[in-house]
């Protein structure tokens, strides 16, 4: 038999000068359960929490019922002060009298009184069948795993090993980097961003708290916070990186030259290869789809006619430590981690589009990233910036902006956000590459929002005589060796036309390829663009609907390096909160099934948002099994269940029916 | 027709491609018919068609789970099989259909049928099965559609007519809960109806309660009634319990144009939802 | 220079009779950068278009730019925000001649005023006539001279026009005109 | 197989352009697609309606849908204003009250709408069957209105292919050019000559550039802009009709190859494409 | 009818906007009619139509339920199957003689304490106008 405890709140005359209260006391003392009635201007004051330990240790209280404001305001205080008088929090139920009975019915005091009492009968009804509810500690796995090797990747997995944590960086590519490795200078400060990032990069190779997996993908993820079970596929590499020095002779004198993707195929690498000088690990690998070796072997198992190619193998003869492994397979490995930091990046926009530009239809129209490459003193050209098509260099030079952003119709509604930025800079750049170049800069809004971003802008214009327009460009077009660029100047209003060199193209940032499949696996939802989704976008940016799956970098949304940096440090902050602790304490209320009652419908596996429903064999029949890590207690199953089989603890069947069969009795 | 079902059946005992052949046989009455579990070759030769083979069959396979078994489907009755397909109740692989074409069935209780068709055929879509791995095609007219003719005339009433006429009905039942025993829709373990803790229903047989148990059953077959008219043949006090289930299968048409068991793939409208609709139903 | 008191009622007119959202435009101007026309107008579609979100009703509705558009098409198939700006321009064009204003261009006002007529009267465009009429009525009546002996060797200009009145579409202009009033 | 379309010719094509309906009847003729012309047939309206309301600018177009809508065949112009007006119109009376407004204005009933066709997208579908080889390099011009408006064109907006891909068929090397769909100046031939010259003399120039040796075309306004306001010794400027002629080998003559101001037969003798004076 | 006049309402808030939309409507003192009895639910989507069954059994003349709107739900898509569930049990209590008007689905955030009042005085007009059950007069 239940013993409840009725504790009515005055709070102060909010309450008491609108509702009757001592009648209240009056009404309710007497219903089946309650034991004992208390009444004090401010139950949520020490005294009045005070009241209620005393009268739970006192008459041996088994629930209590608080009449006062509402549960969103002192739920928390009360389940609180029950449990320290070493009641279950989950024991304690309140009436609200305040914002839903005194407050909005001051103009009838009886109407008020009288509903106060159902308010109070109501939540006595419901009390008698809560259960004590204790949450299920989550064990956590304190190990972290970051998928994508790009800037906002290596800072979050740079900061969660300086915690004393272990983490595992997943990278695609054979090398981390990402797209700042491809980068010459980075606005608005002008370093080198090799020169800033290969210390990052190699602190990640020799950090002895972070495991590197590079050419590695993420295949699956099971599981949930604390405890993720993610398989992950290393790509055979056909070099044992154990033995590989990374000498180098093989990259060198291999004959089989392909475009190279790293520099967007403005230049070539070898069949077996680094893909920049600075890359980690400077271990190589072998391009299965160019090798002349592999080609052979196909050819032979092909069983075919004809000419064999040649063997080759000359990296294999050359190599020092004999460190080429042709039977290397793919090898699929399974961890645990505790949290996992998405970092997955960006793309560049293919602006091919936009016929009128003519890009990859006329040589020298390149894109932003593309003329990164040539700036670079590593890339194809040595840094010397040349023309594609004829190898001469550029010196009328004009960029043109939003080349995919802020267009509805053929591209992204968007603004990249750091377009504008590197245009200024490579107007800068080039200048001092090169004193006869003259730059012009077609943009729409000048974006330059940052710290010393617009004064960053401003040098392009005054130092380095970069001539802005105000405007789109309709058209691109070949004339007497030139390209012609057809705009308009919207700020005097009247049509340009400029004969230049080169056309570089501001290519709209978009989320890398493979982003929405990283999102399925892990449950966290994309938008339109495929931009992944934060669980809140102003007050949990970081975080997604998915406990202990963190966002960082371009993938959220396009930025710059600083913002990647910073949110691959926001993205460790939140992950080391998690492995900070031993277990986690989840909310005991979840779902949970009676399996005698289950009919294996299987239609709450369909309604769950939170794929936390699978199911189980339980007396020979297959019935639903909800993962209390997962479940968050919405209850949607537990609506659509026709045998009543699904409940929600602190929302069941009995609590609700309880509450309504009290009304008007 | 009739010797074609009888040879399915016991080429399929014989060759042990099933254990068991449910189809129809001649009650009793030497009038109606009444279902026959035929597990040897030899009890096949009993095995009738014809318009009073009203009932039902592949509600039966909810007790053969897992065991190989051929049944004899009508087009509604063909959709149970999805339904229960869907609903992970039976393994499509298990069940041999030997579906019939329908021209309709008459009315038949015990020692009677009519001439005139059910009225609920005038409501079927299907003169094909849905599913079937052998189809045996029955001479005969199908009578022209109908539609929902009884539903629409209440429809029309008032909201008090409609009270009155349903309080009418339901101070008739007697919870005697045939209905759900030969629903095909119906084979929850233990039945929220006769749940005590919570008890949803009161015990008391009173329109009120009885209110509360036809609402909920006809709301639970929302979007899964195959409409093959069982509830409303057995009831022995006679409520027209398929008004309720064709007013929620015409709504469900109309709202989420989804018809149940005509597939075992589409989702029901309660496992999945579109984000723009229904703001005007609301 | 005149101040300029935005208003949006002009937008809205504008709107309405085209069927398309001028708030939209965010002036990038990639319709008049690719215009092949704007040489030879005053503003320029973005310029109109501007106008008209600003609500600069009179300079919109006596610009040269409404009339020579010559229905390319270049800007709606380039403008990021989907606009039919041909649309836009043509509909100031019909505010403008429904309110009788004198058009910004004379010569191709009455070229089409010419053109309909001979469609109203002889149900086709007899080109030589077309040219003829014109001239005289345009005040340039050696414009294009020097090309019509020579079209006329080649026998490209027919002597004798096709005739057959079209009534209703007689009609159909002069109502269209009175719903001017 | 014998197609049979109902043949719309416009009001050029029975002046200035009449070669190219000459031209356009004897080729297909020749690739057994019957040409029925739509029986006294009204002026599509052109650019003149532009800015006279929707009922005058449907009207028209709306008098010769309905016309090949009795016919009960497609109907098809080889003037690309025609086309474009009669796509246009068809789209939007596809809205009832546009629809219901129009009728009203013509008195009579459109009944169902004809698909409408423009000939290179018939000439795509028939398999080339040249006869004398076309060793020529050509400018494909579209022009404005075979791709634009969005909704009324046929092909790539800013780099279209069909007519390149159909000459190439038919044994000629089509170059590729910038100025495929700029504009040449419409019909301003008029009212505003100097618009026209500037903007057809810069079309050709690109074309020499791209190393044409001829245009063709497939509307009468390119034509005539390029054809007589540009210089006599300019590219020359032929109908995708004349060019498919002459690989039929149909003589200059019946092609009416005489009427154009920049004279391709120097050309095209050179090239052994015409063989007889 | 209630004791103390006017039409009995349950109401059925999610906790997360609706219920504190509530809240808000008591913080701003947004008066409405006294006859209403919230209960406090997870989600719209919890909202089993047993609950809302059982009240009207309970003698309730009008239920509402109220949830985050469209896009909003804490649970990212519960409201999403609330609206389906409610849009088929209107019909059917309607077709037993329960006018569909008085089984209501509201979405009502956390900001919105006027539209909260509104709603609940809105809907007890509208069952004032419909009568008592069963016997409208």
């Amino acid at each position: 038999m239940v013993k409840v405890g009725v504790f009515l709140c005055h709070c102060g005359r909010n309450i008491s000068e609108v509702v009757d209260v001592p009648r209240v006391a009056e009404a309710v003392r007497h219903l089946p359960g309650v034991t004992y009635v208390d009444e004090n201007k401010y139950m949520c004051s020490e005294p009045g929490q005070a009241a209620i330990r005393q009268a739970i240790t006192e008459h041996g209280l088994t629930r209590v019922v608080v009449a006062s404001c509402s549960p969103r305001m002192h739920e928390i205080t009360f389940r609180r002060a029950a449990a320290q008088a070493g009641l279950n929090p989950y024991l304690v139920e309140m009436a609200n009298l305040r914002e839903h009975c005194s407050w909005v019915h001051a103009d009838d005091h009886e109407a008020a009184t009288l509903k106060a009492i159902e308010l109070v009968k109501k939540a006595v009804a419901r009390i008698s069948y809560n259960e004590p509810l204790t949450p299920q500690p989550i064990p956590m796995t304190r190990r972290a795993l970051v998928i994508g090797g790009g800037i906002a990747g290596i800072q979050a997995a740079l900061d969660i090993a300086a915690a004393g944590h272990q983490v595992t960086l997943v990278e695609r590519e054979s090398t981390i980097g990402g797209r700042m490795a491809q980068l010459d200078k980075t606005f608005p400060t002008l370093d080198c961003s090799s020169c800033i990032l290969t210390p990052k990069m190699v602190e990640v190779a020799q950090n002895p708290n972070i495991e590197l997996l590079t050419y590695s993908e993420v295949e699956s993820v099971s599981g949930f916070v604390g405890s993720f079970e993610v398989q992950i596929r290393k790509r055979a590499t056909l070099v044992d990186h154990v033995k590989c020095t990374g000498c180098g002779i093989c990259w060198e004198k291999c004959p089989e030259k392909v475009p190279s993707e790293f520099d967007l195929a403005r230049g070539k690498r070898s069949s077996i290869y680094i893909p920049f000088p600075q890359a980690v690990p400077v271990k190589p690998v072998v391009d299965q789809v160019h090798c002349r070796y592999i080609k052979y072997q196909e050819f032979e198992a092909s069983g075919a006619e004809g000419k064999k190619p040649p063997q080759c193998r000359i990296c294999e003869k050359l190599c020092p430590p004999q460190a080429l492994a042709w039977d290397q397979e793919d090898e699929a490995v399974t961890e645990k981690f505790g949290a996992i930091v998405v970092a997955t990046g960006y793309d560049p926009f293919d602006p091919t589009v936009y016929g009128e530009f003519g890009y990859g239809q006329y040589p020298d129209v390149i894109t932003g990233l593309e003329l990164e490459r040539l700036l670079s003193a590593s890339g194809p050209t040595e840094g010397h910036v040349l023309r594609p098509s004829d190898g001469t260099p550029p010196k009328t030079v004009v960029f043109l902006s939003c080349i995919g952003s802020r267009d509805e119709e053929r591209g992204k509604a968007y603004c990249s956000q750091i377009c504008c930025m590197y245009m200024a800079k490579h107007a800068i750049v080039l200048k001092e590459h090169d004193p006869e170049v003259q730059s012009y800069i077609f943009y729409i809004d000048n974006r330059a929002v940052g710290k010393g971003y617009e004064e960053f802008s401003r040098r392009a214009q005054e130092d380095a005589g970069a001539v802005y327009l105000r405007g789109r460009v309709a058209k691109v077009f070949p004339q007497d060796g030139k390209l012609v660029v057809m705009g308009e100047d919207s700020l005097i209003g009247r049509q340009v036309e400029i004969a230049a060199d080169m056309v570089v193209l501001a290519a709209a940032v978009v989320p890398s390829r493979g982003a929405d499949e990283v999102a399925r696996m892990l449950n966290i939802s994309y938008d339109s663009d495929h931009f992944l989704v934060e669980a809140h976008p102003k007050l949990r940016p970081v975080e997604t609907h998915t406990d202990g799956v963190f966002l960082a970098g371009a993938c959220v949304s396009p930025c710059d390096v600083p913002q990647s940096v910073s949110r691959g440090s926001a993205a460790a902050a939140k992950t080391l909160a998690l492995l900070s602790k031993e277990t986690l304490v989840g909310e005991p209320t979840t779902a949970v099934v009676d399996a005698l009652r289950c009919s294996g419908c299987q239609l709450c596996l369909e309604v769950c948002p939170f794929n936390a429903i699978s199911t189980q064999v339980v007396a020979g029949r297959t019935v639903a099994s909800v993962n209390e890590g997962l479940c968050k207690g919405c209850g949607l199953c537990s609506a659509v269940c026709r045998p009543a089989a699904i409940g929600v603890k602190g929302s069941t069947h009995k609590q609700l029916l309880a509450e309504v069969a009290s009304l008007w009795t | 027709m009739v010797e074609e079902v009888r040879d399915k059946a016991r080429e399929l005992l014989s060759a042990g491609t099933v254990e068991c052949v449910i189809g129809y046989e001649r009650a009793t009455d030497g009038i109606t018919a009444r279902p026959l579990f035929a597990y040897s070759p030899e009890e096949a030769d009993r095995f009738i068609l014809d318009r009073t083979c009203v009932h039902n069959l592949a509600r039966y396979l909810l007790d053969r789970k897992g065991k190989p078994t051929a049944v004899v489907v009508k087009p509604c009755d063909s959709r149970t099989i999805n339904l229960l397909v869907h609903e992970n109740q039976i393994e499509r692989d298990k069940v041999f259909a030997i579906g019939v074409t329908c021209p309709g069935v008459v009315e038949a209780h015990w020692g009677e049928t009519t001439e005139g068709l059910q009225s609920r055929c005038g409501s079927c879509p299907l003169e094909v099965p849905v599913v079937y791995d052998h189809l045996i095609t029955v001479p005969g007219e199908r009578q022209p559609r109908t539609g929902f003719p009884e539903l629409e005339k209440l429809e029309a009433m008032s909201p008090q007519e409609r009270l009155e006429f349903w309080q009418q009905q339901f101070q008739r039942c007697i919870r005697c809960y045939a209905c759900r025993q030969v629903c095909p829709g119906c084979y929850c373990p233990i039945c929220f109806v006769d749940q005590l803790d919570p008890m949803w229903v009161g015990i008391k047989i009173a329109p009120p309660e009885n209110q509360v148990w036809h609402l909920i059953r006809a709301f639970h077959l929302a979007g899964r009634c195959i409409e093959c008219g069982e509830c409303q043949r057995v009831c022995p006090v006679n409520i027209p319990l398929m008004l309720l289930n064709q007013k929620l299968t015409a709504e469900v048409e109309g709202m989420f144009d989804f018809r149940p068991g005509l597939d075992a793939e589409t989702l029901p409208p309660f496992a999945t939802f579109r984000k723009e609709e229904l703001e005007a139903e609301r | 220079m005149q101040s300029v008191i935005p208003t949006s009622g002009f937008r809205v007119e504008v709107e309405r009779e085209s069927g398309e959202v001028i708030s939209r435009c965010y002036q990038c101007g990639k319709c008049t950068a690719g215009c092949p026309a704007a040489f030879a107008m005053d503003g320029g579609p973005r310029w109109l278009l501007r106008a008209v979100q600003l609500g600069m009703r009179s300079e919109a509705l006596d610009s040269t730019t409404i009339w020579m558009c010559l229905f390319c098409s270049a800007c709606h198939a380039r403008c990021p925000a989907g606009i039919d700006i041909p649309r836009v321009l043509e509909t100031v064009r019909h505010i403008s001649l429904k309110e009788r204003r004198p058009p910004a261009s004379k010569e191709v006002a009455l070229f089409h005023r010419i053109f309909l007529g001979q469609v109203a009267g002889l149900g086709r465009v007899h080109e030589l006539g077309l040219g003829g009429t014109y001239n005289l009525r345009s005040g340039h009546p050696l414009a294009n001279i020097g090309l019509v002996p020579r079209m006329l060797a080649r026998r490209k200009l027919p002597l004798l026009p096709y005739r057959k009145k079209v009534r209703w579409f007689k009609r159909l202009l002069s109502e269209e005109k009175k719903s001017g009033d | 197989m014998t197609k049979q379309v109902a043949y719309f010719p416009g009001c050029a094509l029975e002046g200035s352009a009449r070669e190219y309906d000459v031209s356009t009847r004897r080729v297909f003729a020749a690739l057994g697609v019957e040409l029925l012309e739509v029986p006294d047939w009204v002026c599509c309206g052109a650019s003149s309606t532009h800015g006279r309301g929707q009922e005058v600018a449907l009207a028209l177009p709306a008098h010769a849908l309905r016309a090949a809508s009795q016919m009960g065949l497609p109907l098809m112009s080889p003037c690309a204003m025609c086309y474009s007006r009669f796509k246009l119109a068809s789209l939007e009376l596809a809205h009832p009250e546009a629809r219901a407004r129009t009728e009203a204005a013509l008195g009579q009933d459109i009944g169902e709408l004809p698909s409408v066709l423009h000939p290179l997208q018939v000439l795509d579908e028939i398999a080339p069957q040249a006869t004398v080889p076309l060793d020529i390099k050509v400018a494909s011009y579209y022009g404005c209105l075979l791709v634009r408006p969005p909704a009324a064109g046929f092909d790539d907006q800013e780099n279209p292919t069909i007519m390149d891909r159909i000459v190439a068929g038919w044994g000629a090397q089509p170059v590729s050019w910038a100025f495929k769909t700029e504009c040449c100046g419409a019909g301003m031939a008029l009212a505003r000559p100097d618009m026209v010259a500037r903007l057809s003399r810069r079309v050709l120039e690109q074309a020499r550039q791209a190393g044409a040796e001829v245009v063709v075309v497939a509307c009468p306004m390119c034509q005539a802009n390029l054809d007589l306001y540009t210089g006599e010794k300019d590219t020359p400027v032929l109908y995708i009709t004349q060019l498919i002629g002459l690989a039929l080998g149909l003589s200059p003559r019946e092609l009416m190859l005489g009427r154009h101001l920049i004279n391709p037969l120097p050309l095209l003798r050179a090239k052994g494409l015409v063989n007889h004076g | 009818m209630d004791m103390n006049g006017g039409p009995r309402i349950v109401g059925f808030l999610c906790n997360w906007c609706s219920y504190a939309g509530a809240d808000m409507a008591g913080t701003s003192r947004m008066s409405y009619p006294p006859n209403i009895r919230i209960i406090r639910v997870p989600c719209s989507g919890r909202v089993d139509p047993l609950l809302v069954v059982k009240s009207f059994q309970q003698g309730a003349d009008g239920v509402l339920v109220a949830g985050c709107h469209p896009g909003d739900c804490h649970y990212t898509e519960g409201n999403y199957y609330a609206r389906r569930r409610f849009a088929l049990l209107r019909p059917l209590l309607d077709f037993v003689g329960i006018e569909q008007e008085r089984l209501r689905l509201e979405w009502v955030s956390a900001s919105e304490g006027r539209k909260f009042s509104r709603a609940v005085a809105s809907f007890q007009e509208e069952l004032e106008r419909l009568g008592p059950r069963g016997h409208r007069g």
